[in-house]
């Protein structure tokens, strides 16, 4: 670190997306997060991380583990308890030339910062013309009886405050391609990366740069439904579509909600006819609602059925195991709902 | 005993005790011992994997909440206990098998399985659930009080959160609502040098009770370890809370001794400085004062560990909540009623039902009025 | 006031929606709300209103004015500017047996309290079976050069919220009946009133107690399209429909977000087959989204055009008169809509 | 001159001003003059109903952001002027004639007609653009500190807000940040006795001085309406935190001599207060100062005059922006270059392209280093 936070890389490759002559290497959901910060910081000195007890301790859940002895507590910095600290220091950083990647410890927590979010950051460049390049990594989503607390996806709040980028990656490969993105980009991004994949998923993952543009994926072709789903439901929908014959269900992962591949989603569904929306998150002005909403407008002539949702109902995510597989959506029922539209 | 204290401050220091009687003295043990028994169980029950999610315990911490929510009249509320305050429960009187119920994820009255872990409270006992968000149920304590001060009612209300929780915007503005407008309110702040792996030294320049004077109220050091010395500090919090003069910090000190939660090894910490504050346990340091008064400790200690023994199985025999009942009772439909009153073992109120009677030791008149 | 905050009004009357023969008096949007203020904090001495310069100025708008005057300081408090301690603390009161009504200053301030109101608030009940009776007054809108900081709309934020019924009524009538109906009601409710109708809208409104349901209401009749809008797009909606053929265009006002009146919803486009949602907040993850949502899975059948939306695109809402009606919809474009939906 | 502060404090005073020259003093006093009439214009405009929107301004506080801001380098950021602070603006040596467009609605270069009146920054004079809520760009300016220390720069930044914006938790948490971090921040709070409507006394316990200590900071008090002393509480504070020593808060008292906008008559205010203030109206007391050292305060007032006659009839002449343009920008797609250099008078930069230059006072090579 001979000059700390000065050295600015020296030109953005063109995106490579993950091919198979690329070196690859397994490794975890939460591995690929690390691997994307080493490997960012390490390509560009402006690249700084922040937030509760990510210095040597590693952070709530391990991503950060590492760089602290790598790259030292100028880059690496443990904040005290404040989240509208945390995300409106590191606006102010982003100003002043840095490239900060804050962590908020569980992506609940981020109600406490959400004026800095919405109202600061989100607003910046198209109010005033200034640029705010920084990183918002939200530990998120259920499934492991983190009752209301620690369980929240809160992207939908995002998606509705103009000026912020909100990504959700599914896989290790693309959380680590998507965060490095995100760290390029010019604008603030919201990083939802799911607590559930974190250990659970393992996959290929391209060693060194790796870059995923902000677009949707189709996951598993198929021809008469497309199931659109995005962080940890993309593997519950494939999982889903699976049950039916080879062909028939295709899956289609979002991994960027904001922009949203209104495209990729509108062609999918114009060729299927019939869509099943998927969120974890609460129904009521989900993303899901969004997607469904375009669809029903732009891709009307082609439906040969109803506009599909499956999400958690209206109440916080309950504790108990066996209330919150009542509340989130579930294999089965991803599939029932599939069942159903196929029958349509 | 009140620990040094580097810092400068304006600050009233608790004067005198008001008077313990050997049961007091006994029920303070009992309720310390209790919460250590019960939280040693709630951590072998989560290695076991019976708990689901997380566990938290304050070990080492047991004579604030103890010392504090035992100051309390029965009309007044906690708002909220957290996750060290396990002690706070127990002496307001909750069900230790509704406790466990809760915490395993069981049918339960506190929480319907809908909370785990120490997010739970008991509106039949006045205590209001704490939520994850730090340090919130601060703020709503405040509001509470104020409640209290508008309706010319002689309650306070009981609040704790911990050294990292005075960190957030709403720790700020609820001190300020607080101390502006002199809400009758108790403010306990347990420092116990950390927040999960962050000391002290990067949380804050100045300690918390050197703050207060920020906000034009007292802010008081004691020994979070000496369960009588935080029962003396937060009585004479209440007492001023209740002549109208405003809101007391207390800044227990104390250590965290075992990792944040049960997933966390605390490596982080250096291992001489719990051997130096294992030597002031509060438990042990209490037991042997009163053992040499003559009261049995094992027995207190059989005691403790039947009921408990008890409430584990009553709790492993409950189902699990209904997966039907998981979306219903999202708003109340009915004129909500008043929370209820808390065991108040020191004023001589046991729970509801006891209207006080005999053996009521002096000041238990402060108690509280009732709506 | 001899037992302030203390004494409990007897009992809940049934709802007595105005009718003929009900006194009335022409007043303004706001000062309908004024008027329910008084009303509820005359016949409940539980109910207490806060928020900055609430107090003897009587609110940044005049909407609390003269209640200082006849409830006094204990009543109606000025606070310091701190919308988490005005939110928490109403919370708090709530508990302990009070009704707050708070208010923030303008709606967009609500970001620096959000997380007492979603966390706090919002999951109060479902967690702990305790109820919290407060209402979060919103002054929220835009159409008069406030910018991109006092003319937000962030419903659909609440309504992502589990917990929090959000209202927005579009008449002084409703004004007054809502805001007492929300005093009323034992949850929180986010009361969001129009700044730009405060003084340009008035009305017929009932004399004494008056409470309006949280339902949707068919504003004008219509049978080839329904306009389903609230708020301030109510009055543009029903002047757009005013320039088709009498009983053409059908204008739904919601009136209630939450509780969704989904049924009144469904039972107009089932009978008009076409839809078109107006919001005035930002289109992505926005209150429309939602009823699009509905109409595409649960009207679907019925349907015999594509489910549009007219909203404001996803930008802060510019100052410039200009620009802001770049953004925001008008009748014009409301109009322009409808007239391609029905010649679809 | 310092007022008298009724609170015990730790606190450094300001000890001996650095050397202004006449020339400098010609230009606080004219910058302050420049403030005023603009801001009239300003109100006679809005009142006109030309501005669309609100109109605020700093009537009686035109020593502060002058003052403040002219102890600045070239290098170091506002972040940011608030509604009291057009002064800051002009030092910094925005162009008048587009501020003038911008609170028209017409088209220009800081806001393109997004935002109004106050609501301005000039990335290219170093300046970011405040947001409403308070005091969300403190904590911002503690974040540009932050990268300034860290990259080691001599920069510091410069942040302002009112009596009011002391009470959101925001304000803590950066007072909190800056405070422990040390960061090269300069905090000036504007205590103009009033949050629109609201009395410090419905605000705060203590005084925003008072309270740097629990942040471990120095808190000054300064007499809000003396632009010297502004200018001398400032470069001390600039100094100190360029000497590593991190942040100062400023706490200028002063008085809000007009409504909280325009809109608002201020019937709330006592009159007999608003006449005590004017007669410590910091235009017309330093004018007075200055015209015995001979300098010509109407011939200056007549120079502001025509610049500003000649820039709001430019702006007039000026068409609003294209509707077309609302919806673009919304995210930017190019690497953001650094910040311009803003006027620094006072240390001889004259703005963008001087590079120092002959005549630059002693103390001159603080101002800055640029990136
Ligand atoms: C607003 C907020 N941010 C982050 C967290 C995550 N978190 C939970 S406990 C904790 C540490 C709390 O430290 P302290 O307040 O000192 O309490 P202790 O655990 O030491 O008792 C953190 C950061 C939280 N609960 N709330
Ligand atoms: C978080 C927040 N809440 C409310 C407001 C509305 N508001 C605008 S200015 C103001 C008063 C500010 O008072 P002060 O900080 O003393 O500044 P002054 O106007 O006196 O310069 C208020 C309440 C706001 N801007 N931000
Ligand atoms: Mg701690
Ligand atoms: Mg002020």
């Amino acid at each position: 670190m001979s000059t700390p936070l000065t050295r600015a890389p020296d030109a953005a490759p063109a995106m490579a997306p993950a091919s198979a002559d690329r070196d690859v290497r397994t490794m975890t959901y939460l591995q690929a997060i690390t691997d994307a910060l080493r490997e960012e910081m390490r390509r560009d000195d402006r690249v700084l991380v922040l937030g509760e007890d990510v210095g040597a301790f590693g952070g709530a859940f391990k991503a950060t583990e590492g760089l602290f002895r790598e790259f030292g507590a100028d880059r690496v910095q443990d904040t005290p308890i404040a989240e509208a600290a945390i995300i409106g220091t590191s606006v102010g950083a982003a100003l002043a030339g840095l490239r900060p990647v804050c962590e908020v410890q569980f992506a609940d927590f981020v109600a406490t910062g959400f004026d800095q979010l919405v109202n600061v950051a989100g607003k910046m460049h198209w109010r005033t013309g200034l640029a705010v390049p920084m990183v918002l990594r939200l530990p998120s989503g259920g499934g492991f009886a983190g009752g209301p607390f620690h369980s929240q996806n809160p992207e939908a709040w995002f998606m509705h405050a103009p000026g912020l980028k909100v990504v959700a990656p599914s896989t290790p490969a693309d959380a680590k391609g998507m965060l490095s993105t995100a760290i390029r980009d010019h604008n603030p991004v919201c990083f939802l990366e799911h607590k559930h994949l974190y250990r659970r998923i393992k996959g290929e993952v391209p060693v060194g740069e790796h870059l995923e543009p902000f677009t949707a994926k189709v996951v598993r072709r198929g021809e008469d439904l497309t199931i659109v789903a995005y962080g940890a439901m993309v593997h519950l929908a494939a999982e889903a579509a699976s049950r039916f014959e080879d062909g028939r269900v295709e899956v289609l992962d979002l991994r960027s909600l904001v922009p949203l591949d209104e495209d990729a989603i509108l062609a999918s569904v114009r060729r299927t006819g019939k869509v099943l929306v998927v969120d974890e998150a609460n129904e009521t002005c989900a993303a899901g609602a969004q997607v469904a909403a375009l669809v029903a407008d732009r891709a009307f002539s082609d439906l040969d059925g109803p506009v599909r949702r499956l999400a958690a109902p209206d109440v916080p995510i309950p504790f108990s195991p066996g209330l919150e597989q009542a509340v989130l959506p579930t294999t089965d029922r991803i599939a029932e709902a599939a069942r159903e539209l196929l029958d349509y | 005993m009140l620990v040094e204290d580097p810092h400068r401050t304006t600050r009233e220091r608790p004067v005198g005790h008001p008077t313990l009687t050997r049961a007091d003295r006994e029920a303070l043990l009992g309720f310390m011992v209790g919460m250590r028994t019960f939280e040693e169980r709630g951590v072998a029950l989560y290695k076991q994997g019976r708990t689901p999610g997380s566990f938290y315990d304050g070990h080492g911490q047991e004579a604030i909440p103890v010392g504090a929510a035992f100051a309390m009249g029965p009309d007044d509320v906690i708002c909220s206990p957290l996750i060290r305050d396990l002690g706070a429960h127990l002496v307001r009187g909750t069900d230790l098998t509704e406790i466990i119920r809760h915490h395993l994820g069981r049918d339960n009255r506190l929480s319907r399985g809908r909370e785990g872990n120490v997010h739970f409270g008991d509106p039949a006992k006045g205590i209001v659930a704490m939520v994850s968000m730090l340090p919130d149920m601060f703020v709503v304590a405040v509001g509470m009080a104020m409640a209290f001060r508008l309706r010319g009612e002689r309650r306070v209300a009981l609040t704790f959160f911990g050294d990292g929780a005075t960190s957030p915007g709403a720790w700020h503005e609820a001190m300020n609502f607080a101390g502006l407008r002199k809400e009758p309110v108790v403010i306990v702040c347990e420092n116990n040098g950390l927040a999960y792996s962050t000391p002290t030294s990067a949380q804050f320049a100045v300690s918390p009770a050197d703050r207060a004077a920020a906000y034009g109220m007292p802010g008081v050091v004691v020994d979070g370890n000496d369960v009588e010395a935080m029962f003396a500090a937060t009585h004479a919090a209440r007492e001023r809370a209740l002549r109208g003069d405003g809101p007391t910090l207390i800044e227990a000190r104390t250590m965290r001794m075992h990792g944040h939660g049960s997933h966390d090894d605390a490596r982080y910490v250096d291992p001489a400085v719990l051997d130096a504050w294992r030597e002031r346990d509060p438990i042990a340091t209490y037991a042997a004062r009163l053992q040499g008064d003559g009261v049995d400790v094992d027995a207190l200690r059989a005691a403790v560990l039947d009921r408990l023994d008890a409430a584990v199985d009553a709790a492993l025999a409950t189902p699990l909540p209904d997966p039907a009942s998981a979306t219903d009772g999202l708003f109340a439909t009915e004129e909500p009623g008043p929370l209820g009153r808390g065991d108040a073992p020191w004023s001589g109120f046991a729970g509801p039902g006891d209207a006080g009677g005999p053996g009521r030791p002096a000041g238990a008149g402060d108690a509280g009025t009732g709506r």
